[in-house]
């Protein structure tokens, strides 16, 4: 029996509201299934659990603010399955209506006797996920109906309880947790990536739009072969020390178009070639903005990038997401007088910035960093 | 033959005798196929009433129409109706007159203008009026022969049928066949005037009664109204006395009545009557009845080999023809 | 062309329907007219008026007060080649045909193999709210859509009182058309482009969103009354009209149903085992998971429908109960 | 294409990217990655959309006459002639 506690999602993450249950007593459950969702500062995130077995019994009601840690479910390991108590009849677990959203307002009391549910409310739950029996019903004879329920909007699931300015919060005290703590250096190169928007655009010409790759997509792979290249900065400062990572989960920076920024990780982002990263970038930035990212995304990074694309400015001094150590920042590529074996030229070149924790690393591990990638970016034929 | 006299010669004595021997061979199959469990549902046999439907239908031509009721078996046969198609609706079978879907009570025929088979006691009366008006505004020189029992003239439908008839002068021969027992009751007990045929004078109509055992006098009396109808003479009604010698249909202990009385009415059976009168007048020699007989027999074996070789309706058919397409032409 | 043909023109339904009857038997030599008083008195609700003195006796027939007798004769003469109308001066004394149109009409095309079609039409008076009184106030329409082999049609419209018959006679099947004595008197036009309408389907009469008024008939307008008030009170009501109570055309009431997920059914028949209750069922069977609430129904009370104007008004179906209905879905208190 | 046409195809391919954009307030002249805050994944997904959509090749060099609405619809215009 082991117990499955709130998790922690970000170093400023305190504790959690849990929205909903995805499962029910009794269902066997494997490692990486996704079995409820909490809603965070920064949003309805779907969390999974790390165990296979049977979930013995749900101890979180939803509704419930959890803090980090706590207990949410029992689990029992495979094989105890025994003793579990055999499901009731109606859904146990159950989500706070969407009209009031889910914080520490109480749930009513259960209501005695069988709950009413509209047929139509009924497959609409179904299809959603949610369990019924905790919702006060607003329809005839008090039966939860279809107004009861959110509605199966086309985009992925947006948590009702979405909060920009809660959101806002949280980055600011990420931010200032990072620039009270973190005593940052900034090291800084100007390399030109000619060569590898020429393979890019060599590749694109090739394909239909559906299977182009972004510059974002080369300049992560080179970024991400560097990482590797150079551990030091590829992990976490706890306790007043280094940890490094297993493996290069680069978080990537993505601006929610409401406001607000979240970086879930590309988890071994080294080993995935051109084709497979841009697919990863895509499918990464979707789901993002549609909040329907795991929870093992928002708290795996260990190290983040932020690039600011074709519209940002030409470079960016990064604050680091702590207890991450080091975070690259990706200027705009611009169109810059370069000398290239002895004349002058055109070329298209970024601004790299690396911003290191410096009770982690020191400047010289930073600039190798930078040496190394710049030096991928130059041989772009073989990334 | 459609004039009015009668010329019994032999070979229109052979052709009634044979009718009814056809019908009574019949339903003698049919009765036992009925205990075979072949024939289900209701089965109400005509055996002793052969005379009334032969005699009508010699009176009849190809253009008249013909209403029939639950008892019609008698009546499909004389009419002109095969006696294959006609045993494979007994059978419920797809190649019998409805594809089996009627049964015994719903002979229905397309062809020889036969209007069913009616289960409804009375229920075909008021038919016999539209096909009788359709015929006339049409102007088809065409009569419509109704048959129904003496029940009948205790339901409502009689007496409007008879009088809108009248009114409206429709070519309509109603022919009453008194077998004496509306199912078990006898007519005195339902009848306040028991000859049903004078109930004609009501509505201003002709009226007579006939020996219905008699298939000759059935068929002059026939004659002689039909005859009267196409010349614009309005309805008639022709009262057949007659007499059922089986009970009422297969599921009847007759009590009602005794078996001394069905015994004397045996006796005025009408195959039998109609088999001396041809012997005595020299037109039955040798072994024409045993021929007959065998001719008969043969053609009943027939009928009876084709409806067992027949098919079902597919299931699938079910709900056809519950509303129609198209009318059939 | 005319400008009677191009300009709407002003009439009444019975109106409409005497239009019909005299155009169908212009049309057709098969098609003819009978029942009791429709000749020399003109038709009990002067449906008729006028007809005889133009088409002849032959065409208009007066009969007898036999019901069983002159709907059995339209049978007979329907399976024999021609196509009668037949009128049942109200459907309470079509109770005295029944078997002959159960039995006979409804039955016979099957029964036979298909060898008999019964291409008839039945023209019958139905409905309360003249105070008739008990014996004179049926709506018996529910009753007729129960037999397999009719069509049932319940034109409530002017266009449709004008336009049904044709189709109905083209019909190889019997059909019964119900007129509702309420709605002889009711005044309108005809929109000359419509020469034609279909006895195939519902119609949604008003459209709407937050719930589904089903009707037909007499009660139609009642029901666009109730969701007019509704409209007042910023609740948006679909009234569908039937047409045609069989085959009842739920493809037009389950996508109305799915749209709206309340549904009220009005029927001016009794409760139990009513029309209104097949429509219920059906929706039940073919859209219960767009039900977002218990469906209504607002049907005559269960008594014999009495005379003082007072009782007979109570015991039948009103905007206002209609409207109450409809509120006790949209808004639940 | 019409311009209402244009507006049509780029919101319902806009649906599934942006969901929140409003393309009904977006000037025929503006650039949408601007009025509608796009990013280059956005863009890709937007050409992605229009290429699924019309069966056009859309190379890479044809790119900036797709920034505004005009342009999509002088662009698919064209290629109708």
């Amino acid at each position: 029996m082991t117990v499955f506690r709130m998790p922690s999602l970000g170093a400023d993450m305190e504790s959690g509201t849990l929205v909903e249950w995805l499962v029910r007593p009794g269902d066997r459950v494997k490692r990486g299934d996704v079995v409820a969702v909490v809603e965070t500062a920064k949003g309805a995130i779907e969390i999974e659990v790390f165990q296979d077995g049977v979930v013995r019994a749900l101890i979180a009601e939803p509704g419930a603010v959890v803090p980090v840690g706590a207990p949410l479910a029992e689990i029992a390991a495979e094989g105890a399955a025994a003793e579990v108590a055999p499901a009731p009849p109606t859904p146990q677990p159950a989500v706070t209506p969407p009209k009031a959203p889910a914080g520490p307002t109480a749930a009513p009391p259960p209501q005695a006797g069988r709950v009413r549910v509209t047929p139509a409310a009924r497959r609409r739950a179904a299809a959603l996920g949610i369990a019924l029996e905790r919702l006060r019903g607003t329809g005839v004879d008090g039966a939860i109906c279809l107004a009861d329920l959110p509605s199966p909007a086309p985009p992925k699931r947006v948590p009702a309880g979405f909060d920009p300015a809660a959101m806002r919060a949280a980055i600011a005290a990420a931010m200032s947790r990072s620039k009270r703590e973190i005593p940052h250096y900034y090291l800084s190169e100007t390399v030109d990536v000619s060569a590898a928007l020429d393979r890019l655009t060599r590749i694109n010409a090739e394909r239909d739009p559906p299977a182009r790759l972004l510059p974002a997509a080369i300049l992560l792979r080179a970024a991400a072969l560097a990482i590797a290249a150079t551990p030091e900065v590829n992990g976490w400062w706890e306790d007043g020390r280094f940890r490094a990572a297993d493996g290069v989960h680069v978080g990537w920076a993505v601006a929610l178009r409401g406001g607000g920024l979240i970086a879930p990780a590309i988890r071994d982002a080294d080993r995935l070639a051109l084709d497979p990263l841009m697919a990863a970038l895509r499918d990464l930035v979707q789901r993002a903005r549609g909040f329907a990212l795991r929870g093992s995304e928002l708290t795996s990074a260990s190290i983040t990038i932020t690039n600011l694309g074709e519209r940002g400015a030409a470079s960016v001094l990064p604050v680091i997401h702590p207890p991450q150590v080091a975070m690259l920042g990706i200027g705009r590529i611009v169109v810059r007088p370069w000398v290239v074996d002895g004349t002058v030229q055109p070329r298209q070149v970024v601004t790299l910035t690396l911003a290191g924790d410096h009770r982690a690393t020191d400047g010289h591990v930073g600039g190798l960093l930078l040496t190394r990638l710049a030096a991928l970016l130059a041989d772009a034929e073989r990334l | 033959m459609s004039e009015a006299k009668v010329h019994l010669d032999r070979a229109h004595g052979l052709k009634l005798l044979r009718e009814m021997m056809r019908i009574r061979a019949f339903e003698a199959r049919c009765a036992e196929l009925y205990q075979a469990e072949k024939i289900r549902g209701f089965l109400h046999l005509y055996d002793g009433q052969e005379a009334v439907a032969v005699g009508i239908m010699q009176a009849l031509e190809p253009r008249d129409a013909v209403i029939a009721t639950y008892r019609e078996h008698g009546q499909a046969l004389a009419r002109g109706i095969a006696m294959r198609p006609l045993m494979a609706e007994m059978l419920g079978k797809l190649e019998g007159t409805c594809r089996g879907r009627g049964g015994s009570m719903h002979i229905f025929d397309r062809a020889t203008r036969f209007y069913g088979g009616n289960a409804i006691v009375g229920g075909g009366l008021p038919l016999s009026l539209g096909v009788a008006l359709a015929d006339a505004m049409q102007k088809r020189d065409a009569v419509t022969a109704c048959f129904f029992g003496e029940g009948a003239a205790d339901e409502g439908e009689f007496h409007e049928s008879l009088n809108l008839a009248s009114l409206w002068r429709l070519p309509v021969l109603f022919v009453c066949e008194n077998n004496r027992y509306s199912m078990g009751t006898p007519l005195g007990v339902a009848e306040a005037e028991p000859e049903i045929w004078r109930k004609a004078a009501g509505y201003r109509m002709g009226g007579e009664a006939v020996d219905g055992m008699d298939v000759v006098a059935v068929e002059v009396a026939a004659r002689r109204a039909v005859a009267r109808i196409r010349q614009g003479g309005g309805p008639h009604l022709l009262e057949c006395l007659t007499y059922r010698f089986r009970a009422h249909s297969m599921f009847d202990a007759q009590l009602y009545r005794t078996k001394e009385e069905v015994a004397s009415w045996r006796e005025r059976d009408p195959i039998v009557r109609l088999q001396r009168w041809l012997e005595q007048a020299g037109h039955l020699h040798g072994d024409d009845l045993a021929v007959l007989g065998a001719e008969v027999a043969a053609e009943v074996e027939d009928a009876v080999a084709f409806a067992e070789a027949g098919t079902l309706e597919p299931v699938e058919e079910l709900e056809r023809f519950v509303t129609m397409d198209e009318v059939p032409s | 062309m005319s400008d009677a043909s191009t300009t709407a023109e002003r009439l009444t339904y019975r109106e409409a329907c005497r239009q019909a009857i005299r155009e169908a038997i212009i049309a057709d030599p098969r098609v003819f007219l009978m029942g009791e008083d429709v000749g020399r008195y003109g038709g009990c609700y002067a449906v008729t008026k006028g007809l005889m003195a133009e088409l002849g006796e032959d065409r208009i027939r007066d009969t007898p007060l036999s019901e069983s007798a002159f709907v059995g004769a339209g049978i007979g003469a329907a399976m024999a080649g021609m196509r009668p109308i037949v009128e049942v001066m109200t459907c309470n004394f079509s109770l005295l045909a029944l078997d002959q149109i159960l039995n006979n009409a409804a039955t016979i095309p099957h029964m036979s193999g298909g060898q008999f079609a019964v291409p008839l039409v039945l023209r019958l008076a139905t409905g309360a709210g003249r105070q008739l009184a008990a014996q004179h106030s049926h709506s018996l329409e529910g009753w007729f859509a129960h037999i397999p082999g009719l069509r049932i049609l319940a034109p409530a419209t002017i266009e449709d009182a004008r336009h049904m018959l044709a189709p109905a006679l083209a019909d190889p099947n019997p059909v019964l058309i119900f007129e509702h004595v309420m709605l002889y008197n009711m005044e309108g036009t005809l929109d000359p482009a419509v020469t034609g309408v279909d006895i195939a389907h519902a119609k949604v009469r008003r459209p709407g969103s937050d719930v589904t008024l089903v009707t037909y008939g007499g009660s139609l307008f009642k029901t666009l009354a109730a969701a007019e008030m509704l409209a007042g009170e910023g609740l948006s009501a679909e009234v569908i009209d039937l047409r045609v109570l069989r085959p009842l055309d739920m493809v037009t009431v389950v996508d109305s149903v799915s749209r709206t997920r309340r549904v009220v059914i009005i029927d001016e028949g009794w409760r139990s085992g009513s029309l209104s209750a097949e429509v219920a069922m059906r929706l039940v069977e073919e859209a219960f998971f767009e039900l977002d609430a218990p469906i209504r129904r607002v049907c005559a009370r269960e008594v014999p429908i009495p005379y003082p104007a007072h009782l007979e008004r109570a015991a039948l179906p009103q905007p206002e109960t209609i409207a109450a209905a409809a509120r006790s879905l949209v808004r639940p208190s | 294409m019409t311009p209402s046409e244009t507006k049509r195809l780029v919101a319902e391919i806009l649906a599934a990217i942006a969901p929140e954009a409003d393309i009904s307030a977006v000037a025929g002249d503006a650039d949408l990655r601007e009025a509608l805050d796009l990013d280059s994944i956005d863009f890709l997904n937007l050409v992605t959309g229009l290429h699924e959509r019309t069966g056009r090749p859309i190379p890479e060099a044809d790119y900036p006459r797709l920034f505004t609405l005009d342009g999509i619809a002088g662009y698919f215009g064209a290629a109708a002639d």
